[in-house]
C-alpha cells in the first residue's frame, strides 16, 4: 500500500465491557475521500479521537506518511500534518474570523513561544491565514466575531483553519451537519477539489452527501468495519443494508 | 509505639475523618449537583456550632442544641442559596469562588457582631462524658466513638439516600443532566434549595459536635473548609464515596503522621531537631498526600474522568 | 481631648468619659503641659478579637479616668495581619504623627512593628507581646514592655510544677517560635526531665492523638502553651478523656475571656499569671470595679495590662514633655504609677520586673475565674536582660 | 475598545498624580497607601497572565508572593548580619542591593511555578484552584515551622534594601521604583498578550481542543504563561517585603491568593488594567471601610458581593461596556 497516507491497523479500544474499537483496520489513499459511516453508537466518534490523537486505543497501531504515530499526541499529529475538523465547532468563538486563522498559521509556523512580536502584525501569518480564508471564501469576513458566524461559515472557517496547517491529509468529523442543500452542494464541490491536496477521512451522516462524494466507503457497526469498497460495492452490500441502511429505511 | 496506642491512634484518626466527612459530603453534593464550589461551607459549620453553643446554653440540653445546629444551618443555608447562590450556578468557578468568599467575610463579622469576641461555651453532655474500655484494653471517649458512630450512620443514610429513593434519583439525574431532569419536570430550583440545605445541615450537625470538644469561635470552619476541600478533591468531586475514602484518608494520614513522623525522625536524628523536622513534614502530610494522588489521578479516586 | 480617628471607639469612649474619676492621676496641673498623641494598633476583627479588645478597653478606661485633655489616642485594627500592622504603624508615625504606639497583642506583629517604630525616633510600649529578641540583643531604648516578657508565664509555671514536686512532665506547645520559647522557658525553672515534648501544628484543634500520647507515657502533669482557641480544644477534650495528671498552663488558657468557654474542664487547673482579679491593692480594686461597671464583664489579663500600660504613659507625661525624649524616656522608667499588679519596675532591659503568682481555676456562682493560690517567681526579671546592652 | 484605552491612561495618570500631590502636600501616608496598591497590582497583573488570559485559575499564588518576599528577608537578612548565606560548596553572600534581590526574586519564583505548574497543569477546573492551594498551604505550614527564617514571627529588616542613585527609605522614590516596575510589567504583559503565545494561550481558554489541533501543545503554552505569571507575582512579592521591610508567613496565606483574585475581579478578569484598578479599590475600601465601623469585613463582603453578582467583567467591564475577547 504506497499510496497509503493513514493507515489503522487493528486498534482496539474498550470502556469497561463495552468494545468501541473491536480490531478496526482502514486505511486512507492519496487523492481520495473515504467516509466512515456507522448507525449512532457504532463507535465513529471513539474511532476519530484515536486517529486524532486525543485518545490512545488498548492495541493496534495508527501509521501516518509511513511513521507509527500511535504514542503521539493531538499536537504532534496535527505538526505532522494531520488536519482536522469537528463535529460541533471547535473555534475560539470570541476571537474574529482572522484570528482563528491566525492560530493555525501559529501553529504551522512554529512560532507559539514568540513572546514579544504581535501575531496580528506578522506578515507570514497573516498571508498564510488570508490565503486560507479566501480559498474557503471567508475572506470578507475577517474581522467578524466568530461567535457571531452562520453555521455554514463556521465550518467554513473550520476548514480554513485546517488549510493554514498545510495538512497532508484532513479528518473532518460531520462538515455537512447542519448545513442546507446549497451549502452541502457547495462544500462537496470544494471538498472534491481539496481531495487533491490531501485526502479526506470523511464521517458523516448525510448519506446523500457521502453518496455524491466518497471515493471509498467504510461502514462501522459494534466497534467493527464490516465492509469497505467504492459507493455501488456498499449500496450493493448486503450485510449494510441489514445492518444499517435497513435500519435507515425503516426510520 | 505500642500495639494499643497504635490501635487508640487508628481510632483517633478514624473519628477526624469521619468528621471530616460530614463536612466534606455536603461539599461535594453541592458540587456534584450544581457545580458550585462553596467556600461559605466553612460558615455553616461554624453557624452550626453557635446554634448549638446558644441553644444548649439556654436550655442546657445537648440534644436539642444539636438539632437547633441542623435547623439553624439548613435555614440559613436555604436562605443563602434562594437569594444569593442561585445566581451563581451558571457562573464560572472563580466568580463562585469570590462570591462565597464574600460570604465567609459577611458570616464571620455578623457572627461576632451577635455573639460578641469570645469564644461560646459548649460541652459534651453528661451521658457521654468520659471514657469506655475497648476489647482489648483500650480506653477510648464515648463522645469520640459517638461521632464515629453518628458519621458513619450519617454515611449510610447518604448513600441509601441517593441510591434508593426518589430524592436520590432526581440527585443523580441532577448531576448528569440538569436539562433532561427539567425536561421530566421536576422543579429543578426546589431540588437545588433542598440538596443545599442539606449541604448546610451537615456541616452545621457536624459544627456542633465538634464544637463539644473544641472551641466554638469566630473563623473556626476556615481551617475546616480547607481540610474538607482537600478530602474531596482526594476522593474526587462529586462522589460520595470518594468524599468517604478520601475523609478517611485524610484522617489517618494526618494523626498517624504527627504521631508517627518525629519518632521516625527521632530513630536517626537528634531528638529535638527531630521534633521540629517530623511536626514541620507532619503539618504538611495532607497536601503532599493531595498532590501525590492528582499526580497519578487528575480527577482523584472515585472522580469521572 | 480625646479623639480617635476611628470612630469605632466613640460609643465606648462616651460612656468611659462619664466615668467618675476614680483613682488620683496626673492631671494637665502637672505642668508639663506636652500634648501626647498614642497610636494603639490592635487586634479588633477575626478570630483573635477578643484579646485586642480588652486591651483597648482597659487602656481607654485608664485614659478616661485620668481626665487629661492632652493625650489623643489613634486606634487602629490589624486584623492580626502582619503586613497591616506595618502599614498602619506607617501611617500612625508619617501622617497621624504619633510620639508612642502601643496595643499589639502577637509577637509576630510586634516583631513586625516595634524595631521600625523605635528605629524611626518613637516610642514602642508593649501591652503584650514580649518577644525574647526585644528583651535581649535586639532591646532598644525607646521600646518598654508593660506586660511581661514572653518566657515569664511559663519560668514560673515550670518553677511552680518543681515546686508542686512533679518530676517528669509532658509538654506540648505549637511549632512555632512561641511554642518553642513557651517550652524551652518551662524547661528552663523546671528541675525534672519532661517525659515528652511535642510540638503541634498552628492551629490545630483536635489533640487526640496528643492526649493518647500522654496517656500513653509515664509522666506525672502535664504542661500546655496552646493559646486561643487551641487551648480550648486541648482542655476540653484533655478533660473527656479521663487522664487525671494536673496540668499546669500560663494564664492564655486560662484568662476571663476565654474561660467561660473552656467551662468546667478547667476547674481546678493551676495557671500562672503576673496579674489577676483578686490581687490585694487599692488600684487593683478600683479597676476592677470600673472596668467591670463600665463594661459589663470582668476584666481580663489583658485588659490590666492594657490599663497599666495606659497609666505608665500619664505618669511619664506628667513628669516630662514627650517631645524631650530623654527626659520622657527616663521618666518612663521610673514607672512612677500605681499598678494593679502591685509593685512594678522596669529592669534594664525595660522589660518588668515583677512577681509571677500562680493561680487556681475556680467557679464563683455561675463564673469560672481564678484565684490566687501562690507565688510562682518573686521580683522575677527574664534571663534575656543580661544580653541586652542599656 | 477605545473607551477601555482612556480608561487605562486615566488610572495610570491617577497612579501619577496621586502620589505626587500627596508628597507635596506633606501626606507620606498616602504615598504608602499608593505604594501597597501599586505592589498589589503587580502581582495582580501576574495572576491576570495565567488567570485571565489563560483561564488558570490559581488559587495558589501567595506562593509566589510569599517566595519573593522571602528571598528578600533572607538575602537582606544575611546582609545585615554580614553573615554568609552558604559557604560550601562555595559562598554565596546576603545582598541589600534592590536589583540583585529582585532577580533572584524573580528566578526563584519561577522556578517554584515551573514546579507547581508542571504538576498541576495536569489537572483542570477545579482540581487544578485546589491542587494550586494545596502547594500554597504546603509552604505556609513549611514557612511557619521553619526555624532558621524567625518561623511564624517573620524577619525583620531595619533598613529598606537599596537601588543605585537613589533613596528608597523616601516614600515617594521608592513608590516611583515600584510605579516603573508595574508599567514594564504591564507593557510585558500586553506584548505577550498580543503575540502568538497570547493568542495561543487565551484560544486554549476560549477551546483547547481547537488550539491542540493545529498543533500547539497546550500544556507547555500553560506552563510558560504560569511560569511567568509566577515571576512577576513573586517580584511583586519582594517589593512588598521591602515596603513593610518585613516578610512573615502569612504572606504564603491563601487569604492572600484569595486577595489577588479579587483584585482582578473587581477590576476586570483578562482585561490589561483590571488588577490594578482592582487593587486600587480594594485599598482604598479597605483604607475608608476601615475606619467606618469595627464590622468592617461585613461591607467589604457585601461589595465585593455585589460586584461578582452584578458587575460581571468587573469595574472596567462595566465603564468599557464592550465585551472585549478575553472574557468569559
Amino acid at each position: 500500500m504506497t499510496d497509503s497516507i493513514l493507515s489503522v491497523r487493528n486498534i482496539r479500544k474498550s470502556f469497561g465491557a463495552l468494545n468501541a474499537s473491536d480490531g478496526i483496520s482502514l486505511d486512507l489513499r492519496q487523492g481520495e475521500i473515504h467516509a466512515l459511516i456507522g448507525p449512532n453508537g457504532a463507535g465513529k466518534s471513539t474511532l476519530i479521537k484515536q486517529i486524532a490523537g486525543g485518545l490512545r486505543p488498548d492495541s493496534g497501531s495508527i501509521e501516518f506518511l509511513g511513521n507509527d504515530v500511535t504514542r503521539l499526541n493531538t499536537a504532534q499529529r496535527a505538526r505532522r500534518g494531520l488536519g482536522r475538523t469537528f463535529q460541533i465547532s471547535a473555534l475560539a468563538m470570541e476571537y474574529t474570523v482572522l484570528e482563528n486563522a491566525v492560530l493555525g498559521a501559529i501553529g504551522q509556523s512554529g512560532k507559539v513561544f514568540r513572546l514579544f512580536t504581535p501575531a496580528m502584525k506578522d506578515k507570514a501569518l497573516l498571508d498564510r491565514a488570508r490565503e486560507s480564508l479566501k480559498r474557503v471564501g471567508l475572506e470578507a469576513q475577517e474581522n467578524a466575531i466568530t461567535a457571531e458566524l452562520s453555521h455554514g461559515q463556521r465550518r467554513q472557517l473550520e476548514v480554513a483553519v485546517a488549510l493554514t496547517l498545510a495538512p497532508r491529509a484532513f479528518l473532518m468529523d460531520e462538515p455537512m451537519a447542519g448545513m442546507g442543500a446549497e451549502g452541502s452542494k457547495a462544500l462537496t464541490e470544494f471538498l472534491q477539489e481539496l481531495k487533491q491536496e490531501a485526502p479526506i477521512l470523511l464521517v458523516e451522516h448525510d448519506m446523500d452527501a457521502v453518496f455524491a462524494c466518497a471515493d471509498r466507503i467504510s461502514v462501522l457497526v459494534y466497534g467493527k468495519i464490516i465492509a469497505t469498497g467504492t459507493v455501488d460495492d456498499i449500496r450493493a452490500n448486503p450485510e449494510v443494508r441489514v445492518a444499517y441502511l435497513g435500519e435507515e429505511d425503516a426510520i | 509505639m505500642n500495639t494499643l496506642l497504635l490501635i487508640e491512634q487508628i481510632l483517633n484518626g478514624l473519628q477526624f475523618g469521619v468528621m471530616l466527612f460530614l463536612m466534606a459530603a455536603g461539599l461535594t453534593l453541592i458540587f456534584g449537583v450544581m457545580g458550585l464550589i462553596n467556600l461559605a461551607h466553612g460558615s455553616l459549620y461554624m453557624i452550626g456550632a453557635f446554634a448549638a453553643a446558644a441553644v444548649a446554653g439556654w436550655t442546657g440540653n445537648f440534644f436539642l442544641a444539636l438539632i437547633a445546629s441542623l435547623v439553624a444551618a439548613a435555614i440559613v443555608g436555604a436562605l443563602v442559596e434562594l437569594t444569593i447562590i442561585r445566581r451563581l450556578y451558571a457562573r464560572d468557578h472563580l466568580e463562585q469562588v469570590l462570591a462565597t468568599f464574600a460570604l465567609i467575610l459577611i458570616f464571620s463579622e455578623a457572627t461576632r457582631w451577635i455573639f460578641g469576641s469570645f469564644p461560646l461555651f459548649l460541652n459534651v453532655p453528661e451521658v457521654l462524658k468520659g471514657s469506655i474500655t475497648l476489647p482489648g484494653g483500650i480506653q477510648y471517649s464515648l463522645y469520640r466513638l459517638t461521632i464515629i458512630g453518628i458519621g458513619l450512620a450519617v454515611a449510610v443514610g447518604l448513600f441509601l439516600l441517593i441510591s434508593k429513593t426518589r430524592v436520590g434519583m432526581r440527585i443523580r439525574a441532577g448531576e448528569n443532566d440538569r436539562e433532561m431532569i427539567a425536561a421530566l419536570g421536576v422543579d429543578i430550583s426546589v431540588l437545588y434549595t433542598m440538596v443545599f440545605a442539606l449541604g448546610a445541615a451537615l456541616a452545621g450537625l457536624s459544627g456542633a459536635l465538634v464544637g463539644a470538644i473544641q472551641s466554638v469561635e469566630v473563623g473556626m470552619g476556615e481551617p475546616v473548609l480547607i481540610l474538607a476541600f482537600v478530602v474531596i478533591v482526594i476522593g474526587g468531586i462529586g462522589s460520595i464515596k470518594g468524599a468517604f475514602a478520601g475523609a478517611i484518608l485524610v484522617g489517618l494520614t494526618d494523626t498517624l503522621g504527627r504521631t508517627m513522623l518525629p519518632l521516625v525522625f527521632g530513630s536517626f536524628m537528634e531528638a529535638s531537631a527531630a521534633t521540629t523536622v517530623g511536626s514541620a513534614l507532619a503539618s504538611m502530610l495532607i497536601y503532599i498526600l493531595m498532590a501525590g494522588v492528582l499526580l497519578f489521578k487528575p480527577t482523584g479516586l472515585f472522580g469521572a474522568t | 481631648m480625646i479623639s480617635t480617628k476611628a470612630k469605632l471607639t466613640l460609643k465606648a469612649l462616651g460612656t468611659v468619659t462619664a466615668v467618675a474619676l476614680a483613682m488620683a492621676s496626673p492631671t494637665l496641673a502637672d505642668g508639663h503641659g506636652g500634648k501626647v498623641k498614642v497610636g494603639l494598633i490592635t487586634t479588633l476583627t477575626g478570630g483573635g478579637a477578643g484579646l485586642g479588645v480588652d486591651i483597648r478597653d482597659g487602656f481607654m478606661l485608664a485614659i478616661g479616668q485620668s481626665g487629661n485633655e492632652n493625650i489623643e489616642v489613634v486606634i487602629e485594627d490589624d486584623q492580626r495581619k502582619p503586613d497591616v500592622a506595618v502599614q498602619l504603624a506607617d501611617k500612625m508615625i508619617q501622617s497621624e504623627k504619633v510620639d508612642i504606639m502601643t496595643g499589639i497583642v502577637w509577637s509576630n506583629l510586634a516583631m513586625a512593628v516595634a524595631p521600625a517604630t523605635t528605629a524611626q525616633g518613637k516610642f514602642y510600649i508593649s501591652a503584650n507581646a514580649g518577644p525574647a529578641q526585644l528583651a535581649g540583643k535586639g532591646c532598644h531604648e525607646n521600646y518598654f514592655n508593660v506586660a511581661w516578657q514572653n518566657d515569664n508565664l511559663h519560668e514560673a509555671a515550670g518553677a511552680y510544677a518543681t515546686q508542686a514536686g512533679y518530676k517528669n512532665s509532658f509538654i506540648l506547645a505549637p511549632n512555632y517560635p512561641a511554642g518553642k520559647d513557651a517550652l524551652t522557658g518551662y524547661k528552663r525553672m523546671f528541675e525534672g526531665t519532661p517525659s515528652g515534648e511535642l510540638y503541634t501544628k498552628l492551629g490545630q484543634t483536635d489533640y487526640a492523638a496528643e492526649i493518647a500520647q500522654i496517656r500513653a507515657s509515664d509522666a506525672d502533669s502535664v504542661y500546655f502553651f496552646l493559646p486561643g482557641g487551641m487551648g480550648i480544644s486541648f482542655l476540653k477534650q484533655y478533660a473527656d478523656s479521663g487522664i487525671d495528671l494536673p496540668v499546669v498552663g500560663p494564664a492564655f488558657s486560662f484568662d476571663q475571656g476565654i474561660l467561660q468557654a473552656v467551662g468546667e474542664a478547667a476547674l481546678g487547673v493551676k495557671n500562672t499569671s503576673q496579674w489577676n482579679k483578686d490581687l490585694d491593692n487599692a488600684a487593683n480594686k478600683a479597676f476592677v470595679e470600673t472596668f467591670q461597671a463600665e463594661f459589663g464583664r470582668l476584666p481580663s489579663l489583658y485588659a490590666s495590662q492594657g490599663f497599666d500600660t495606659a497609666n505608665l504613659i500619664l505618669s511619664a507625661m506628667a513628669k516630662a514633655d514627650v517631645k524631650d525624649a530623654d527626659a520622657f524616656r527616663a521618666a518612663l522608667k521610673e514607672a512612677d504609677f500605681e499598678s494593679v499588679r502591685g509593685d512594678f519596675k522596669f529592669g534594664n532591659n525595660h522589660h518588668p520586673i515583677q512577681n509571677i503568682y500562680v493561680r487556681e481555676v475556680i467557679k464563683e456562682g455561675d463564673v469560672y475565674t481564678n484565684k490566687i493560690i501562690s507565688t510562682g517567681l518573686t521580683a522575677h526579671q527574664d534571663v534575656y536582660a543580661a544580653e541586652c546592652k542599656m | 475598545m477605545l473607551r477601555e484605552r482612556y480608561i487605562n491612561l486615566i488610572v495610570l495618570a491617577l497612579l501619577l498624580v496621586v502620589p505626587a500631590h500627596a508628597y507635596v502636600t506633606g501626606e507620606p501616608f498616602t504615598v504608602t497607601l499608593a505604594t501597597r496598591a501599586v505592589i498589589f497590582a503587580l502581582a495582580g497583573v501576574g495572576l491576570n497572565l495565567a488567570l485571565g488570559q489563560g483561564g488558570l485559575v490559581s488559587f495558589g499564588h501567595a506562593a509566589y508572593f510569599g517566595v519573593g518576599g522571602y528571598v528578600m528577608g533572607i538575602l537582606a537578612s544575611h546582609a545585615q548580619n554580614y553573615e554568609p548565606i552558604l559557604q560550601v560548596p562555595f559562598l554565596i553572600e546576603g545582598t541589600n542591593a534592590m536589583p540583585v534581590i529582585w532577580l533572584v526574586a524573580i528566578v526563584m519564583s519561577a522556578l517554584l511555578a515551573l514546579l507547581v505548574g508542571a504538576l498541576s497543569l495536569r489537572t483542570s477546573g477545579v482540581y487544578f484552584i485546589m491542587v494550586t492551594l494545596a502547594f500554597g498551604q504546603m509552604l505556609y505550614y513549611f514557612t511557619i515551622s521553619w526555624p532558621a527564617y524567625g518561623g511564624e514571627d517573620g524577619l525583620s529588616i531595619y533598613v529598606r534594601n537599596q537601588f543605585p542613585g537613589l533613596n528608597t527609605l523616601d516614600p515617594i522614590q521608592f513608590y516611583g521604583i515600584c510605579f516603573v516596575l508595574l508599567c514594564a510589567a504591564l507593557f510585558l504583559v500586553d506584548r505577550i498578550n498580543k503575540s502568538p503565545f497570547g493568542l495561543a494561550l487565551n484560544g486554549a481558554h476560549q477551546n483547547e481542543e481547537r488550539v491542540q489541533t493545529v498543533g500547539i501543545n497546550v500544556y507547555r503554552v500553560r506552563l510558560v504563561a504560569f511560569v511567568i505569571s509566577g515571576a512577576i507575582t513573586g517580584l511583586a512579592g519582594a517589593l512588598f517585603a521591602d515596603l513593610n521591610r518585613f516578610v512573615s508567613p502569612t504572606m504564603f496565606s491563601w487569604q492572600i491568593s484569595g486577595e489577588i483574585m479579587i483584585f482582578i475581579i473587581l477590576g476586570g478578569v483578562g482585561r490589561l488594567f483590571g488588577p490594578v484598578l482592582g487593587a486600587a479599590l480594594y485599598i482604598l475600601l479597605e483604607h475608608f471601610l476601615g475606619g467606618l465601623s469595627e464590622y468592617w469585613f461585613i461591607y467589604l463582603g457585601a461589595i465585593l458581593l455585589g460586584v461578582v453578582l452584578f458587575a460581571k467583567g468587573g469595574i472596567i467591564g462595566k465603564l468599557a461596556k464592550r465585551e472585549v475577547s478575553h472574557d468569559g
